[in-house]
């Protein structure tokens, strides 16, 4: 079986591109590359990650310039051939700015930074992201950012609840979606979201920094692992 | 030119920044506040042929990248400086 | 040059270094060459009142790389790998304006390692505030941590660890110190030395404004309300701009291009490029109209002094000049050639075709002055720092109430406040995050992981600046041991008042005698640090305030130990000696309102028995956790491994001195670990064996941290107070 | 009362927020601007007497709160919605 080629886009400011390169070796043992963000195609891809980070300096808003880089013009043709896209915190910021999903980010609502780890839920796991959890599983995950406070319009929100594109949300200890254990403010505790046809996944969390046990966490690691199952 | 850009928070939309400084101001002592509401302020200075060009390349400026029309709502005047 | 004696008041020169000046050219100088002197003699370049101390401290041992002299300090740490750290403070812009301040002092350290060619893997902050109950006081610390966030969590480089002190002593002079270290293989290392007569001067990075004029003077003078009138030369950072620059560099330091690099910081454009001609023994030339310039009608003067951030200098090879500016071009960034290296040991400085300044290399930087200052014991130190401390302290009816009180206070509470608004866990390598005695950061490729951590108690040096100092070295050095590693170098950053007071010149001297001997006893060399003076406001002085960063090595990360209780029937074992020292401590000071009494006793030499024994008991496999004693003393850390774990203690303390006193007292020199209870045995012995108090106090279980017939607290209650924030 | 507030980074100081807008706007084809700057707006309602005590009212709180003097310049406008 051919090796699966992923590729983690680098904008200008992108930080967590080095991380990600090397979780995707470490779990999936994928062929990586680091795709620059003037690269006009991505067709030898069947995973694209957008990593975390801070993509030109997220002035403005998050991901507000980056959406204008010409990757972002190849990652359209890349998803009309069905490829999966993985988006991780800035990555989410940018997908949603390029309107690729539904909805906006604002500040937190404690207006802070915030970097801790956090419960969420997999609210399904008949994506090719999930598939390796069960639908309910509780995994503890690091989140890291300013402005992941997810926002959608009413009618937004009814559409994805409905279309059951909600993938994680934050929960407490018991699973439970309280007020409590929401750390932004988020809408319906959204902290995961895919688009209808689920190629694309785009999370506030961070897998990439629990997919080790040296660190001290590696529940994010099947992300990765369902994501080699799907593609295999 | 000078186009002068006002974008605020969508009506209907919490604002965590001005309801925290709504607090604040009330800690302060201005015990009158009713709303308060952050939003961004931008000027861009630019060549432009008329005003109307320079209105129009504004609005387009606002509509593609300035705002997000999810949550932000603007307007903008342009001086010929 | 008309007002002469104005001019030199405002650029902090006196009539004597001007004497000097005109001496040694031979001439009057311009205003652009007056301004260059000042800033290479400013105390903050040339250390002109510390430069004969800092010398005493050891620099050198097996693994050092490089001393003190470069940006940074490296130490090699095999593998064909080497740590490369420094600490800064940035206190004044910090208090002018927070959030800027702070961001750009990390901005700052952290072009001070990428500049010799190392990856920053972490960053550290050691912060004093004063009382956290005012607004003006909440401002600052809201600004000065989210601007420490703001630029770390931007560049993608881990803050890991740091220190946050409250005092009275820091209500007008906050102090925001960074600390930064990186990774460089150890046959990469860049230098700020120039070579070779013809190479061409590139400057890269952001344009030049007007920001930080003041920069170096002001660090070099006290805040007066004329000071005050220096604010618009504020920096703002862009570490957007540093993280472009960051790649960029080190991007190019794969590659043969360039033959020398050094960041612009302090005093900007003049002491990178005066320091990097003079370090090879050449001259160089610049002409001022190729500086991208962000502003108009700059000036010379202005443009040779401006501390803009985000800007570097580098010397690259004769030839290479197209390759060089195609990297930076990638990355976006401005890149100009503005001069070569000359062979003839000046600098010669251009704008508008003309001349502007022409100067001697070595009289800038070898003929920098040098002052031995008065020193004097002040007063305080025998009317406060003899007292007994804990006769003025009355034993409490209720130790549960002041337990919480004391575990709830700001200085010894949790800083989770503070850094869960940084991204610690950024670049997949933090395996200990903040919240431990010491960060640990793993690296990828190895087994191995470097242990950090700062330190410095600055009542205990205020009582005594001589043991004060020892015991940040000894707490450091604990720290780094508490998570099984072990000490390898140490990075410093000297916070004092106004040198010229003799006062604070007694206090640096003994501070630095301090940390010599220390370092002397346990064999850890000081490879870099940072001196900052004038840190007084209205004639009123900071405590003196020596930070000291330390680096250690493990060699397997399986070696690691955390705080945390780990199972129920562990015994909880105390390694070394409780006396009543509660002189400087935060129970007095909770208490009595006062700083004052004698600070425990140091001994760097029992310090350095602990540390061993603790890593001879480690790789025997029987720690199971481990915590050292330092504020609040052991009752807070017994408290902190109970919280971490999530599990209660009951201790049955023998008590030698009043139950709070021991409780509370801050002895050095003492570690609280867990084992199996099978292991006790073999613990005492090999204590024992070593002349180290070893006792057993307790044992681990229960929902209730438990002291004989006095304290009794659930965890859940600890870690509320712990946990509550400002 | 309707206070408008306009807040921008002072003169000479840096604004690396306006720099990165600028070059997007440029990338996006506008190439004929010459600066971004990028502050605040802040719209706040509030009861006062008078349009004068208002004034007054809304100078003291930029001046204390809503804006860092250090870095920025401000000005506002007052309507009586
Ligand atoms: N400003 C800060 N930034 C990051 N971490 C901090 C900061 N202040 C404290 N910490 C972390 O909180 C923990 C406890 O700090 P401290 O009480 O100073 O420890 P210790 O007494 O062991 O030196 C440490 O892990 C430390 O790194
Ligand atoms: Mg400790």
């Amino acid at each position: 079986m051919p090796k699966i080629k992923a590729g983690v886009i680098v904008f200008p400011g992108t930080n967590c591109d080095r991380d990600t390169y090397y979780a995707l070796k470490q779990t999936m043992g994928c062929e990586v590359d680091s795709v620059w963000y003037e690269t006009k195609t991505l067709r030898k891809y069947q995973l694209i990650v957008i990593p975390g980070g801070f993509s030109y300096g997220d002035y403005l808003r998050a991901g507000a310039l980056a959406r204008f880089s010409p990757v972002m013009e190849a990652l359209r043709e890349y998803t009309e051939k069905k490829g999966l896209i993985l988006g991780i915190c800035n990555g989410f910021q940018i997908l949603l700015e390029a309107m690729m999903l539904p909805g906006a980010m604002q500040r937190n609502d404690t207006l802070k930074f915030i970097c801790k780890d956090v419960q969420v839920r997999v609210e399904r796991n008949d994506t090719p992201f999930t598939l390796l959890y069960k639908k309910g599983d509780r995994i503890q995950i690091p989140i890291a950012h300013a402005q992941g406070n997810y926002y959608g319009s009413e009618q937004t929100l009814a559409s994805l609840e409905k279309q059951n594109q909600i993938v994680f949300r934050y929960c407490d200890e018991s699973g439970n979606t309280t007020e409590q254990s929401n750390p932004n403010g988020s809408l319906h505790n959204i902290a995961g979201l895919c688009n209808s046809e689920t190629t694309i996944l785009a999370m506030m969390p961070h897998p990439e920094r629990a997919s080790d046990s040296t660190l001290g966490n590696d529940e994010g690691r099947k992300i990765f692992l369902s994501i080699k199952k799907a593609l295999s | 030119m000078l186009a002068k850009i006002f974008i605020k928070p969508k009506k209907g939309i919490l604002d965590p920044q001005g309801k925290a400084v709504s607090g604040a101001l009330a800690r302060l002592g201005f015990n009158r506040i009713q709303d308060v509401r952050i939003g961004k302020y931008i000027e861009i200075k630019f060549d432009a042929g008329d005003t109307d060009t320079a209105q129009s390349d504004v609005r387009s400026m606002c509509e593609t990248l300035l705002v997000n029309k999810v949550i932000e709502d603007f307007t903008f005047e342009i001086a010929e400086e | 040059m008309d007002n002469v004696e104005k001019i030199l008041k405002e650029l902090n020169l006196t009539g004597d270094e001007y004497k000097k000046i005109t001496g040694y050219i031979g001439r009057e100088p311009n205003i652009t060459e007056l301004w260059i002197f000042s800033a290479m003699w400013s105390e903050h370049c040339s250390y002109k009142s510390s430069r004969p101390y800092l010398k005493r401290m050891p620099s050198s041992g097996k693994d050092v790389l490089i001393g003190p002299g470069e940006n940074a300090g490296v130490v090699s740490i095999g593998d064909g790998l080497a740590v490369v750290f420094k600490m800064e403070s940035h206190n004044h812009p910090s208090f002018i304006e927070p959030y800027n301040g702070a961001a750009t002092g990390v901005g700052g350290i952290l072009r001070d390692i990428f500049t010799m060619g190392a990856r920053p893997v972490a960053i550290l902050d050691s912060l004093r505030f004063g009382e956290p109950d005012d607004d003006k006081m909440k401002y600052l610390i809201d600004g000065v941590v989210a601007g420490i966030a703001g630029y770390g969590n931007c560049m993608g480089i881990p803050t890991v660890g740091g220190e946050i002190y409250f005092d009275a002593a820091y209500k007008d002079n906050i102090l925001v110190n960074a600390m930064a270290v990186g990774v460089v293989p150890d046959d990469r290392i860049f230098l700020a030395k120039a070579s070779g007569a013809g190479n061409p001067v590139f400057y890269v990075g952001s344009k030049t404004g007007r920001d930080g004029i003041h920069g170096a003077t002001m660090a070099s003078a006290s805040f007066t309300d004329e000071t005050a009138v220096l604010k618009p030369t504020v920096q703002v950072g862009d570490p957007f701009m540093e993280k472009l620059l960051m790649e960029a560099c080190l991007e190019l330091m794969k590659t043969n291009h360039i033959v020398a690099i050094q960041d612009m910081g302090a005093a900007g454009l003049t002491s990178s490029s005066v320091e990097m001609a003079a370090k090879g023994g050449l001259g160089i030339e610049i002409d001022l109209d190729k500086v991208p310039q962000r502003e108009e009608a700059m000036l010379p003067y202005e443009i040779m002094l401006s501390e803009s951030q985000e800007r570097m200098l580098l010397i690259a090879k004769k030839g290479h000049e197209k390759a060089v500016e195609a990297v930076f071009r990638k990355w976006n960034l401005d890149v100009s050639q503005i001069g070569r290296l000359i062979e003839s040991p000046e600098i010669i400085v251009k704008a508008n075709n003309r001349v502007q300044a022409r100067l001697p290399l070595t009289v800038l930087v070898d003929e920098a002055p040098v002052y031995t200052r008065y020193a004097r014991m002040p007063v305080s130190v025998t009317t406060t720092a003899t007292t007994n401390a804990s006769e003025e302290i009355p034993e409490p009816k209720d130790y549960d109430s002041i337990f919480i009180q004391l575990l709830s206070s700001p200085t010894i509470g949790s800083k989770r406040w503070a850094y869960e608004q940084y991204d610690h866990s950024v670049g997949t390598d933090t395996v200990i995050k903040p919240g431990a005695d010491a960060a640990l950061i793993r690296i990828k490729g190895t087994r191995k992981g470097i242990a950090i951590t700062t330190d410095g108690n600055s009542r205990y040096t205020y009582l005594s600046p001589y043991a004060g100092s020892g015991i940040a070295v000894c707490e450091a050095a604990r720290n780094i041991a508490c998570i099984g590693a072990r000490p390898l170098a140490v990075t410093d950053c000297l916070n004092f008042g106004n040198p010229e007071n003799p006062d604070v010149m007694w206090q640096f001297i003994e501070s630095i005698n301090g940390i010599t001997s220390a370092c002397l006893a346990m064999g850890i060399p000081v490879v870099s640090g940072n001196v900052s003076f004038y840190n007084e406001t209205e004639g009123t002085s900071i405590y003196p305030t020596p930070v000291i960063g330390m680096v250690g090595i493990m060699d397997t990360l399986r070696e690691r130990i955390t705080p945390d209780f780990k199972d129920n029937g562990d015994s909880i074992i105390l390694l070394g000696e409780t006396l009543d020292e509660c002189g400087g401590s935060e129970y007095l000071k909770l208490v009595t309102g006062k700083i004052s009494g004698r600070p425990p006793r140091v001994s760097p030499e029992m310090e350095k028995r602990v540390i061993d024994l603790l890593h001879a008991m480690n790789k025997m496999h029987m720690v199971k956790s481990a915590s050292d004693c330092s504020e609040g003393g052991l009752a807070v850390t017994v408290a902190r491994c109970a919280i971490a774990g999530n599990k209660g203690a009951k201790l049955n303390m023998q008590w030698r001195y009043r139950p709070d006193l021991e409780l509370f007292s801050e002895s050095q020199h003492r570690i609280i670990i867990t084992a199996a209870h099978k292991h006790v045995d073999k613990i005492k012995k090999m204590a024992q064996q070593n002349d180290i108090a070893c006792k057993m106090i307790g044992m681990v279980g229960g929902r209730r941290l438990i002291v004989n017939n006095r304290v009794s607290v659930s965890v859940e209650d600890l870690r509320n107070a712990y946990h509550r924030g400002l």
